[in-house]
């Protein structure tokens, strides 16, 4: 097989993966079928193990978009397909009612959007296919929902809005500034833009909302509080991932150096990251949004970091799209381990699995293995040359120190090295 | 001032006498009667305009109009005799009717 | 054959053929309808032949029995009589297929002798060369119209026809007084030798004076229009209908005459167009207000009569510069009004018919019953009000475009306001049409005909509005209003 | 013989014919209206595609009758013509089917037929005009036929609508005419010229020329609901749901918003009316207008009359791509006329089935319709997003373009106003999808009608979801050939390439 028809095939797969589950989601042809939502996810799942990398051009699609598959795509792409797949097949296990004909359309909508969107090699495309994602999400989200997830998705949809009119603009400045709106060719026009500040603050705003970070982070709250585990999965792999990915994408990285405005996003990332390190030491935070709400902030730190070096980022661009897809793995591992735990504890998941306290214990036993290892350290503290101090009543502050220090877990632990570790790189 | 200029006035005030009569008397015979006073006064003035300056013949053209004036007033005026005597009978009273709207 | 055609005596025909067919009528009742029909239709064919004659000779002159002026009498056919006659053949055939059978026994008696005698009377008064003559036609115009207006036979057609004759009588009488100065002062009643005798004198200022009082009485402008909402109401709906689009209009082609061949030129911006134009412009805004506040249909289309009519006289001070389209747009809005206005009146006839009366209140079960008339009227209206496509509104483009050349914006804005005040008073009437109302109602089959003519000539006023260029172009043949001939 | 010339006329009478025919048929004769309405409707279609073709080939449509010494009635098929005409025969088609199926058991359909023929007869005469005059003939004549489908239903409120709409209508037909006589009185001619034909007068009769544009403007602000003058719009919501559909898609306020384009791009010519410092002011009365629109349409719990409001809104975005006057601002306007048509039509046609099929007025009673009814919601939802201007329906491809012509022209503001309108938009759709969705449903609809096992009456349901395809594809494919955005580049190209 020669290379060029294995490059027309893998484009024909490419249009597949993302028409497919647009097919699908008519009623009268799923509910014809076994298992639609993993059938949907078939094509995409080939995609993301086929080699090669091809680009194709739709000139007449939209405003001439484009699909575009290439080893750094692969990883979000896989990350998706793995997500997706975890979340059909807990929706088809469930005997929940939230599995009947019209949640599929949504799911495969939804699924569509998602699809499309990482695959979109510019901006319209992206645009266009996010939006059918979130409104997508929205619907799946809300559907069954009780009166918490209504409000949640309430709060969902207006920060959308925003995001989206957001976005819009941005989009209207690239292509006001260039008529190549290829991420590569945004990136490249809008440092040289005059608009470049604007374009970056505008982007960075829509994306931030999409993603929930702090402040922006209200909905999530509410979400993961209310909804079910197959949604809370969604959440990690719909808004929060693609807004990453979108910020990847949209941004001039890599061109430019921003200075004031880069420092301040890294500002906002490093204080995003330490609010959800102290908000998950608060016993009745639900952890799992502090968790995403954190990893957010530090992908926000290291795209200020990015923003501030060019030359950095261009070194170290190749991890980014692993980067992004590792932290949706892992937060998606995470609502997945809390689910098992909990299935096994009770009898009924769908009804208990989003309460806080199963979090916490799962979280009580990681803190334990933090706790026995903090206090060795503080006996050996102590011992030293506290003892000089020993005379000393042990303050009311000092004592918050203390269980401050004694609430520090591994999973913080592991969050703030691996954010110091990509600070160092940036540096 | 001439003769025929003096009867062409008297015509005149003829005239405007019918046209007096006309507006002022409600009762229709009277009207018919002052527009028939009216007619003879035009046609007093056509009668005495026939007559031309100078020495020059009598014009016969007027004499022609009046002529065909009377013609035309007598069968207006047996017309609007029919008419008065209709609406009396109809009505009972020779008069217009004061409401003009309605 | 062309020779026939173009030497054949056209207009004699024209005014011998209804006398003798009212004559016929009169002395065999029995076949009046057959004979009426006939003649009508006859005298719609002579006016082709007539056309065709001027067409190809230009204006028509004929001496009758070959006598001539002074004392004989002359016919004269321009562009603008030949249009008239046109429009009274039409008209006149509609009226005549509707009065078919709207009149029964005794008044169909009486009604075909005197509307042949009408229409005679009309065709003479056309083609009249002279003053006098004029004044003759005019008259028996008018003791025709007043008979017809008296068939009705009800206390108010009484009435009416009794004011009517008055007003009439005394315009005429005014008119011949005047038609007595003028001889005095030029020793002729031949219009055009009066147009070239004619010089500036108070003898032209007073016959001015007397011809124009008595023929705005007659042609009901605003003030003198007392008489004509009684007299157009009362009457049988043939009647009303010829009254309002042909006999009113007959009194304001004299004028126009005078006006364009004699006092025109004499007295011309002296105010008097002014004076004219400004009592037009009172015509259209205090009839159409009394139209909208009307509760009765007829008298509705009575008080629309009087506000049309104004729009005639708006042209007159329009005049001095433009020429052209101030004159063209009386000469349409007189064709578009008549045809109109004559469905108009056959309408409200049909649903007077239908229904028993005419009370706009009580119109909504009626209206929607009779959808042709009902269209009738809805076609006619929108000539009225002067929207595209029909007559009137080219009529009305014609006059607002001589008003803005000479920017008389107040001309304009009476125009306008004309305009919104008839689609109130007509859109009043036509929103019954689109009522609820059950059909609980004691009723009167309307005949197809009476229903056919009225549509017919209202779609003939519609269409009129797609014949400007060949009509102003017939129009302007002998060049009647002195500005050149119009080229198609 | 040149049969070019007989092709726009053809294109009138093939509605015109049907029409008066349809007007003397009884009301048992459904079988053979129905025919003459469908055939009608096919047979324009077919003529407007052959003229397409004709004109992508560089054939001239155009027809001359002199109306006047000097003046004539001109019916071409232009480019932007075109545009106009092929959406109202699209359309109209299926208009028409909805409307069979609407009316199927109500009184007087051989008037309401014939008035809706003509109606459309109005609009395509509207699209074709190639002078001004003949624009506001048929403009009127608009009208005067769509007065009878507002009052069609005949009660006191459909009448009272009726006489608003007539008042409204009237007075602004007026202005046009007096506008359009001073006009002619000043240059002689009334011809749709790209780029004007008023370079030519002197500075003396600037004056006089932003008070004929005033004049003009006002009298097409009437049917195309510029704020000031949008009164009449939800007061005639009482008509019947096609008619609805027809007024707000195609035919009364496209016409008005069309005539406005026309104005701008053929009487005064884009630069004409720039210098004359006349398109500023029409831009900020649009964007008042927009913002207005959405912010009334949001306290409306009538569905119909937050529908109309939206209208008055989204109107308004093509006066705006007209007034900035830019080449792109430009294509966002024009392509708005179709896009706005499609997206409107499915939404009115939706309201329509809930009405007649649940009887659902208010948008508090639309609680859950989306399950009982998920195609109708669907294409609603379609036309409702459309309308947002969320990609990838085709509201968005109308959103970008005027936004971009905004930056183009430098008019920043335009964005704001954007903005705010779509957030507007989105206040007022989203929530009744939330209801319509994510709801439960009452145990009892207000006024159910039995359809057996459909949701609704084929032929109520399948006119919404073919527009709302449309839509869809419009936004979806716009920059492939034949898409009503590359009519309105290549309209927009016309207008702004000096010759």
């Amino acid at each position: 097989m020669s290379a060029e028809i294995y490059a027309i095939l893998l484009s024909i797969v490419m249009v597949i993966a993302v028409a497919w589950p647009l097919l699908l989601a008519i009623p009268a042809l799923h509910s014809r079928l076994y298992w639609p939502r993993h059938l949907a996810i078939v094509p995409v799942a080939l995609l993301a193990v086929l080699p090669g990398n091809v680009s194709l051009q739709l000139p007449w699609l939209l405003f001439g978009t484009g699909f575009t598959i290439d080893d750094a795509t692969r990883w979000v792409l896989a990350m998706s397909v793995v997500i997706w797949f975890t979340a059909a097949t807990m929706i088809t296990s469930s005997k929940q009612g939230f599995a009947n004909g019209r949640s599929t359309t949504f799911f495969l909508l939804t699924l569509a959007g998602n699809l499309g969107a990482v695959l979109a090699n510019d901006l319209v495309g992206f645009f266009c296919f996010t939006t059918i994602m979130s409104y997508g999400f929205y619907a799946l989200f809300v559907q069954n929902g009780n009166a918490e997830t209504q409000r949640a998705g309430r709060l969902y949809l207006i920060f959308l809005i925003i995001a989206d009119l957001l976005l819009f603009e941005a989009l209207l400045l690239a292509a006001f500034t260039t008529d190549n709106l290829r991420f590569e060719g945004v990136r490249e026009a809008m440092a040289k833009a005059s608009s470049s500040q604007f374009y970056l603050w505008v982007t960075f705003i829509g994306f931030a909302l999409k993603t929930g970070i702090w402040p922006a982070h209200l909905w999530l709250s509410s979400a993961f509080k209310s909804t079910n585990q197959a949604t809370a999965l969604l959440i990690i792999g719909v808004p929060v991932v693609m807004g990453w990915l979108g910020a990847v994408r949209w941004l001039p990285l890599g061109e430019h150096a921003f200075g004031i405005s880069a420092m301040i996003i890294q500002m906002i990332g490093v204080i995003g990251v330490l609010y959800a390190t102290l908000k998950l030491c608060t016993p009745t935070s639900v952890k799992i949004v502090w968790m995403s709400s954190g990893a957010a902030s530090l992908f926000i730190a290291a795209l200020g970091t990015g923003l501030a070096h060019p030359t950095i980022w261009r070194q170290y661009e190749y991890l980014g799209y692993p980067f992004i897809a590792s932290l949706g793995i892992l937060l998606a591992l995470l609502i997945v381990t809390i689910g098992w735990t909990q299935k096994t504890r009770h009898q009924h998941p769908a009804v208990a699995l989003p309460r806080v306290e199963i979090l916490n214990r799962w979280i009580g036993a990681t803190r334990q293995w933090g706790e026995d290892t903090l206090l060795g350290l503080q006996s050996l503290w102590h011992v030293s040359w506290l003892k000089v101090v020993k005379h000393y009543q042990y303050s009311s502050h000092w004592q918050k120190l203390q269980d401050f220090v004694a609430g520090w877990n591994a999973t913080i632990t592991l969050f703030v090295l691996l954010g110091l570790a990509l600070a160092w790189l940036a540096a | 001032m001439s003769t025929p200029f003096l009867y062409a006035l008297v015509g005149t005030g003829l005239f405007a006498l019918g046209l007096f009569a006309l507006i002022i008397h409600a009762h229709l015979l009277r009207k018919i009667l002052a527009l028939n006073v009216m007619g003879s006064g035009v046609f007093m003035v056509l009668v005495a305009l026939a007559k031309r300056t100078g020495d020059a013949p009598l014009d016969a053209v007027p004499h022609a109009m009046v002529i065909t004036g009377i013609v035309v007033a007598v069968s207006a005026t047996a017309l609007a005799l029919t008419l008065m005597l209709k609406l009396n009978a109809k009505s009972g009273h020779a008069e217009l009717p004061d409401d003009r709207r309605e | 054959m062309g020779a026939v055609f173009t030497e054949f005596p056209w207009g004699v025909i024209l005014i011998l053929l209804p006398v003798t067919g009212g004559m016929l009528c009169f002395l065999w009742p029995q076949i009046a309808k057959i004979t009426g029909l006939f003649i009508v239709f006859a005298v719609a064919l002579l006016v082709v032949g007539l056309a065709w004659q001027i067409f190809d000779n230009g204006v028509y002159r004929h001496a009758v029995g070959g006598w001539g002026a002074p004392l004989g009498v002359d016919l004269y056919a321009d562009g603008l009589s030949l249009l008239m006659l046109a429009i009274t053949a039409l008209v006149g055939i509609g009226i005549s297929v509707y009065s078919a059978t709207y009149f029964k026994h005794e008044q169909a008696v009486l009604f075909w002798p005197l509307w042949l005698f009408l229409l005679a009377a009309l065709n003479a008064l056309f083609l009249s060369a002279d003053i006098f003559n004029i004044y003759v036609t005019f008259e028996l115009m008018g003791l025709a119209a007043v008979a017809l207006v008296a068939l009705a036979g009800s206390r108010e057609a009484l009435g009416a026809a009794m004011r009517y004759l008055l007003a009439a009588l005394l315009g005429s009488l005014a008119y011949l007084l005047g038609v007595a100065l003028l001889y005095h002062g030029f020793g002729t009643v031949d219009i055009a030798l009066l147009a070239e005798r004619a010089e500036p004198s108070p003898i032209i200022w007073a016959a001015l004076g007397l011809m124009g009082a008595g023929l705005l009485l007659k042609t009901a402008l605003f003030p003198l229009h007392f008489w004509l909402p009684p007299a157009h109401a009362s009457a049988p709906t043939p009647v009303s209908a010829l009254l309002s689009a042909l006999v009113v209009k007959a009194s304001f082609y004299i004028l126009l005459r005078l006006w364009l061949e004699i006092f025109g030129p004499l007295v011309g911006g002296a105010g008097v167009e002014q004076l004219l134009g400004l009592l037009g412009a009172a015509a259209i805004l205090w009839g159409s207000v009394q139209a909208l506040r009307q509760t009765r249909l007829k008298l509705l289309i009575a008080y629309s009569t009087v506000a049309q009519v104004g729009y005639l006289f708006l042209a007159f001070p329009l005049v001095a510069a433009t020429g052209v389209s101030a004159w063209s747009a009386v000469t349409y809005l007189v064709l578009s009004h008549a045809l109109a206005k004559a469905a108009m009146f056959m309408a409200a006839g049909n649903l007077l018919c239908f229904g028993g009366h005419d009370r706009i209140a009580d119109l909504d079960r009626v209206v929607q019953r009779l959808p042709l008339t009902a269209g009738a009227f809805a076609l006619a209206g929108v000539s009225i009000m002067g929207l595209p496509p029909s007559g009137g509104f080219i009529g009305k483009w014609l006059l607002l475009e001589a008003a803005l050349m000479q920017g008389r914006w107040d001309l304009v804005v009476v125009m306008i306001l004309g305009g919104l005040l008839a689609a109130g008073y007509i859109f009043k009437v036509l929103g019954y049409a689109f009522t609820q109302a059950d059909v609980s109602h004691e009723s009167k089959a309307v005949p197809a005909s009476m229903e056919w003519a009225a549509l017919l000539l209202a779609v003939a006023a519609i269409l009129l509005g797609f014949l400007a260029v060949p009509v102003l172009s017939l129009v302007s043949i002998g060049d009647p209003f002195g500005i050149g001939e119009v080229r198609p | 013989m040149n049969w070019n010339a007989w092709m726009p006329p053809l294109m009138i009478a093939s509605s015109l014919l049907p029409g008066l025919i349809i007007f003397g048929l009884t009301e048992e004769r459904v079988r053979l209206r129905t025919v003459l309405n469908l055939s009608g409707a096919l047979v324009k279609l077919v003529l407007v595609g052959f003229v397409l073709w004709g004109v992508s080939q560089g054939q001239q449509y155009e027809t001359r009758l002199a109306l006047l010494p000097g003046l004539e009635l001109v019916l071409r098929a232009g480019p932007l013509s075109l545009l106009f005409v092929s959406l109202s025969a699209v359309l109209w088609l299926v208009t028409t089917v909805y409307a069979i199926g609407y009316l199927e058991h109500s009184p007087h359909r051989s008037r309401f037929f014939g008035f809706f023929s003509l109606c459309v007869t109005a609009t395509v005469g509207v699209a074709l005009s190639g002078n001004l005059i003949t624009f506001l003939l048929f403009y009127e004549l608009l009208t005067l036929a769509t007065y009878p489908l507002v009052v069609h239903r005949g009660t006191e409120a459909a009448r009272h609508a009726g006489l608003i709409y007539l008042r409204y209508t009237i007075t602004g037909g007026a202005l046009l005419l007096v506008a359009t006589v001073w006009l002619y009185t000043l240059t002689g001619t009334l011809e749709f010229t790209p780029q004007g034909f008023l370079d030519s007068l002197g500075a003396e009769h600037h004056t006089a020329l932003i008070i004929i544009f005033t004049l003009l403007i006002a009298g097409f602000g009437v049917k195309a609901a510029l704020v000031p003058l949008h009164g009449w719009l939800p007061q005639a919501m009482v008509a019947p749901a096609p008619v609805s559909a027809l007024l707000h898609a195609v035919a009364v306020v496209k016409a008005g918003a069309f005539g406005i384009v026309r104005v701008v791009y053929d009487v005064f010519g884009v630069e004409f009316a720039a210098n004359l410092g006349v398109l500023a002011p029409l831009a900020w009365l649009a964007a008042i207008t927009i913002i207005y629109g959405s912010l009334r349409a949001l306290f409306q719990d009538d569905l119909k009359r937050r529908l109309a409001f939206s209208t008055i809104s989204q109107v308004s975005y093509i006066v705006l791509g007209t007034a900035i006057a830019g080449p792109v601002a430009a294509i966002g306007g024009v392509v708005h006329l179709v896009h706005q048509g499609l997206m409107k039509i499915t939404l009115f046609f939706c309201a329509g089935n809930l009405a007649e099929t649940l009887g659902i007025h208010k948008i508090s009673e639309m609680n859950g319709v989306g399950r009982r009814m998920p195609w109708t919601m669907a294409a609603f939802t379609i036309g409702a997003f459309g309308m947002i201007g969320a990609p990838p329906v085709a509201g968005f491809v109308t959103k970008w373009y005027l936004g971009l012509g905004a930056l183009q022209a430098g008019q920043e503001w335009v964005i704001i106003v954007l903005a705010g309108s779509s957030l507007l938009n989105a206040a007022y759709f989203l929530p009744i999808l939330h209801r319509a969705w994510f709801q439960e449903p009452p145990s009892t609809w207000p006024k159910e009608f039995d359809f057996g096992r459909k949701e609704t009456a084929w032929m109520l349901l399948l006119p919404p979801v073919i527009t709302a395809l449309m839509a869809l594809a419009a936004g979806l494919l716009a920059t492939s050939t034949f898409s009503p955005l590359e009519w309105a580049q290549f309209i927009a190209e016309h207008e702004f390439s000096r010759p």
